[in-house]
């Protein structure tokens, strides 16, 4: 069921430059499953989708964390404690949980990595063994939540682009290393598309890839065909998937990327 | 106060406020958050006799107090249309309006006559901006003759109500309004998008998949008004006006410059549930501006109801 | 950076932000506020040969993101121009562009001829928006063997740098960009206005004086990107984009869509320093997205420019 | 000289409800003439024209009474001291004083009342006789500066269209009495056009009346002629007059009402 809500920031931080987790105060978005995501009115013509980074279904709360990167996300992580939202919710499909006996492991980037986290809190401690989480970043001062990973008592292993912390380069090689030691293991991935790209061709042949997409969008909720990615549809006919309600969560044998 | 429509052959709008095709989808998309009785109507996405793939994303962007779309009337389809969507819309007591385009004159018959089968179709709105095929893609909205063709196969097509949908791209809208009102049309609606182009400075490219994209929004009001004040004097079939409509006070505009109902397109994304805010304004607002029915502002700027004071200096 | 921009004919602009027609007045009237050497080019008011009133008042009406005007070309003749106004810009070391008008072929080249006797004019500016009152009063820019017709009488009348300035109004200004091109246009510009109308609920009229108007501002933007991008792939010759900029990065969009220089005009009206702040940020800005030159930045999105990927998905 | 200026707001008061009057720090502005005006940066695409209500050349400050009508005025109006308007100055043409022997009378309708009193203000002591202020409004809770006006030692006559507060009807009557008493006095009229086409009217064949205009404007500064209405140019012949430039303040003879 989704909803139009005006919900309250109830806390405001920045655990990283340019990154804002404001926390929500709402019984309807405390139900979402992680993966799923919100549509926010700003200052433009379109809301603005955003994932949850935490997702407190007892104490009815959820977090966005953002980052800045235009004017929609400016005016948003601006906003204070007491401001009302106007907040359409949630949206889209979550993640599936892993299989109880398979291993898995977390690749996120960016703004990609905040789901990843509600998904681990979600579900870390009711699996099979303890998920690696694999980070990647341009440098390491776009790192998101590496200590809240460790927190729960994940392997975190860090990537960076300019090598400033963790190795140097992209996800790639740990998650190859990660695979090869887990023939059966399950991923999850979110972040920048070439990365999801790289994933999904690290994993072929694999079940249990689940994949989240970003893509702009309109309606936010299936309507206007904007936020469309080429994949198969339920017939098995190539065509255009919708990523807010056919997505953001894919499997991997649904995404077609060139 | 009375907010009712009577439109030609029969349709009725039980008040002036239409979902306005591809901003609503094929009908029960809005269902958790409109109360979709509530509307005089919604016109669903374009469909055609196969269904379309579209362009590829991205396919919207935002530009100052407008949005750009390349969605490229992607659709499953009038068979799919008629099994999984139309079921829904006519049990919801709203006019159903269905958008059709096509990309030869036949096609867009064919449309029509599977449309005029189906029971719970209330109106066709004939989408006459789709590239013709067999024209070296020339818009069958851009060239008269061609957009009196069109009409006149869907009319043979169907006895439904039938409003055909303007481009704003031509220099005089109205001009195709005359020839598809001589064609058999009962109504005209205005404004479709106008093309527009939006710069990827990153990527070095158009931002679009799809190029260049249709620009809907507050931006375009002014254009639209234009067109339905323009064609309004040139035509005696009923307007539907839309183009950047956000506001109760916008719908009294387009009454004013002669539409008889208006669209709402683009403000839905931003607001799903403006529609109905909208219609519970209305009364309110036309009191406001000395209307006291919908009929009575209909047309309330027009030349031939100020009494030739038009021209004067103010 | 090497800002400077040149044209053909010799037509050199120190830099590619030139004020727009109609938004500058003649000359003198922005003295006290901006230093206007520091320009790349002025583009006057349209002149026309004998005096023209334009419409009555109102003439400006504020929408979302853009601006109506409906000024109606009102100038005090070619001659008063020579007189009083040309004097000044002569002596302020921008390119002096003359916006040039008439209601015939004959007036058009009535003024250009004027124009080329007279010192300190470096390009004429040549406005196919205006009625041809011999045709009824169709737009010569609506129609492409109009608008070649007049631009060769021009092309006749002076030897001067000449820039034909499109309308946005016709379905393909493209096609009329190629005819200007043929009839010895040097450069285009573009574009003009996009007809619009607002209404005036409380006094229940159109709310300008001359009924519709021109839209302009960043309402505009992306259809005029469009027409740049889309003209950019049909003539040779070098075109000044102009509609809705307001920042330089907007500059930089009108470039790689395939401008070589670009006009500045509504926003002058709330920030009459805007267009030398561009021109101050303009070096970084380019480089900001990779670019060391302006002309490096001409046509950076346009097809030809990205090898064959144009269509590819994303 | 015109300037492009940043100006403080340093005093803010609401003298009547709707209205704002907003007190500026400037030099520049306070060179103004009675009848000029600032073209002030709001939140739409044009500046937004408003005369000044009070001049203080020896302090350095002038004021802007507003009605609230719109967006502009309702953004200005929430403005707090302390807050830095955009500002650009003075415009136009203002009032020339009294000659100092006539006779004088203001005739001011709703907005058009505030630079009637910054004429006052300016001549009010140096001339033959006290004013008489005529105002006009259609309900008592319109008027402005009738208080401010008395203080200055006018003769202030009321009218109103309800009949709240002094005569009902316009400011007709009242003005036909005083001109008939003062047959050489002059008149200084500002507010509705329908307003200034009575007093031209009733005045014709006198010198030394001046009527302030409103117009929409674009430019402010005599570039778009957006600002024009119908009158007599230097040359005589009929055409149109910039409000922003040739006016705001025209004599009456130079303008043409029908
Ligand atoms: C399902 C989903 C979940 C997301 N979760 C998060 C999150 O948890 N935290 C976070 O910081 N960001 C997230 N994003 C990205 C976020 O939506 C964009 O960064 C944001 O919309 C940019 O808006 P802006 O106005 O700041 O930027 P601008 O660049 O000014 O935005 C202009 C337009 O681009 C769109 N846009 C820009 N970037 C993106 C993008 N990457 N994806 C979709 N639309 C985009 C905007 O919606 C808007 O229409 C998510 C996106 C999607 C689709
Ligand atoms: C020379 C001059 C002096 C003025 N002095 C004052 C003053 O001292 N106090 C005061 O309260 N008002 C004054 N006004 C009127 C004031 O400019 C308008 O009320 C204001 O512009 C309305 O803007 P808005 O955004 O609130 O209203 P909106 O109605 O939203 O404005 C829309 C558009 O209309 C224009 N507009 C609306 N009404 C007028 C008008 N009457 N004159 C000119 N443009 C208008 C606006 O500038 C804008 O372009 C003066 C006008 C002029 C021309
Ligand atoms: C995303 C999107 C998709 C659209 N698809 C269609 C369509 O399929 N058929 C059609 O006739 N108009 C289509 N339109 C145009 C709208 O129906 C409407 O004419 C236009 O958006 C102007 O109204 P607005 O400004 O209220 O949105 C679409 C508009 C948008 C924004
Ligand atoms: C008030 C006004 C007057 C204009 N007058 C002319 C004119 O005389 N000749 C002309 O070619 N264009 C004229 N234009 C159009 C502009 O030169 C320009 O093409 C258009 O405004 C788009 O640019 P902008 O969005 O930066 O304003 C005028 C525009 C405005 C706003
Ligand atoms: S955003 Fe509209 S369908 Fe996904
Ligand atoms: S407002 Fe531009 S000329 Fe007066």
């Amino acid at each position: 069921m989704i909803h139009l809500l005006r919900v309250p920031i109830i806390r405001r931080e920045e655990p990283a430059p340019g990154h804002v987790e404001l926390w929500l105060q709402s019984p309807e978005l405390a139900t979402s499953t992680p993966g799923q995501f919100a549509d926010v009115v700003t200052e433009g013509m379109l809301r603005r989708p955003i994932s949850f980074s935490r997702i407190d279904r007892a104490n009815h709360q959820v977090a966005m964390l953002l980052q800045v990167v235009g004017d929609g996300t400016r005016w948003l992580a601006a906003q204070r404690p007491g401001t009302m939202l106007d907040v359409m919710g949630p949206l889209g499909n979550g993640f599936l949980p892993p299989a109880p006996a398979r291993d898995w492991c977390l690749v996120g980037g960016g703004v990609g990595i905040p789901p990843l986290y509600a998904a681990v809190q979600a579900w870390g401690t009711h699996t099979a063994s303890r998920p690696t989480v694999i980070l990647g970043a341009r440098d390491q001062q776009l790192l998101l939540l590496v200590d809240e990973f460790q927190a729960l008592g994940c392997v975190v292993e860090i990537t960076t682009d300019n090598g400033t912390r963790g190795r140097r380069g992209t996800v790639e090689a740990p998650l190859c290393d990660w695979l090869d030691s887990h023939p059966d293991g399950q991923v999850y991935a979110c972040g920048p598309t070439p990365m999801l790209a790289s994933v999904a061709r690290l994993t072929q042949g694999r079940t249990g890839i689940f994949l989240a997409l970003e893509q702009r969008m309109g309606c936010g909720i299936g309507a206007c065909l904007a936020c469309v990615i080429p994949g198969y549809g339920v017939s098995g006919q190539a065509g255009y998937l919708r990523v807010c309600t056919d997505g953001p969560v894919f499997r991997s044998e649904e995404l077609i990327f060139e | 106060m009375k907010l009712s429509v009577n439109l030609p052959r029969g349709l009725v709008l039980k008040n002036p406020i239409v979902a306005a095709s591809g901003t609503f989808g094929f009908g029960p998309e809005y269902k958790d958050l409109v109360n979709i009785g509530d509307l005089g109507g919604v016109s669903v996405k374009g469909v055609s006799p196969e269904p379309w793939p579209g362009n590829p994303p991205p396919r919207v962007w935002e530009t100052t107090g407008g949005l750009l779309n390349s969605i490229g009337l992607q659709n499953h389809g009038v068979e799919a249309f008629c099994a999984h969507d139309l079921p829904f819309l006519r049990d919801t007591g709203t006019a159903v309006i269905v958008n059709i385009i096509g990309h030869t004159v036949e096609e867009y018959q064919r449309v029509a006559e599977r449309l005029a089968k189906e029971p719970g179709v209330s109106a066709l709105e004939v989408n006459i901006s789709c590239p013709n095929i067999k024209q070296g893609g020339m818009s069958f909205g851009h060239d008269p003759d061609q957009a009196y063709l069109v009409t006149q196969a869907v009319r043979k097509g169907s006895d439904l109500p039938m409003m055909v949908k303007l481009s704003p791209n031509v220099p005089s809208p109205a001009v195709i309004a005359e020839a598809v009102q001589s064609a058999g049309a009962d109504m005209i609606s205005a404004i479709n998008t106008l093309v527009g182009l939006a710069i990827d400075k990153e990527r070095r490219r158009p931002a679009l998949g799809g190029t260049t994209g249709g620009l809907s929004g507050p931006a375009i009001k002014p254009i639209a008004l234009r067109v339905v004040y323009e064609v309004a004097q040139r035509v005696k079939i009923p307007i539907i006006g839309m183009g950047g409509i956000t506001t109760a006070s916008d719908v009294v505009e387009f009454l004013m410059a002669g539409a008889h109902a208006v669209m709402v397109g683009t403000v839905t994304f931003q607001y799903p549930r403006r529609m109905q805010e909208i219609v519970a304004q209305l009364p309110d607002e036309l009191l406001r501006w000395g209307f006291s029915s919908v009929q009575e502002a209909v047309g309330a700027a027009l030349p031939s109801k100020r009494g030739g004071l038009f021209d004067a200096l103010t």
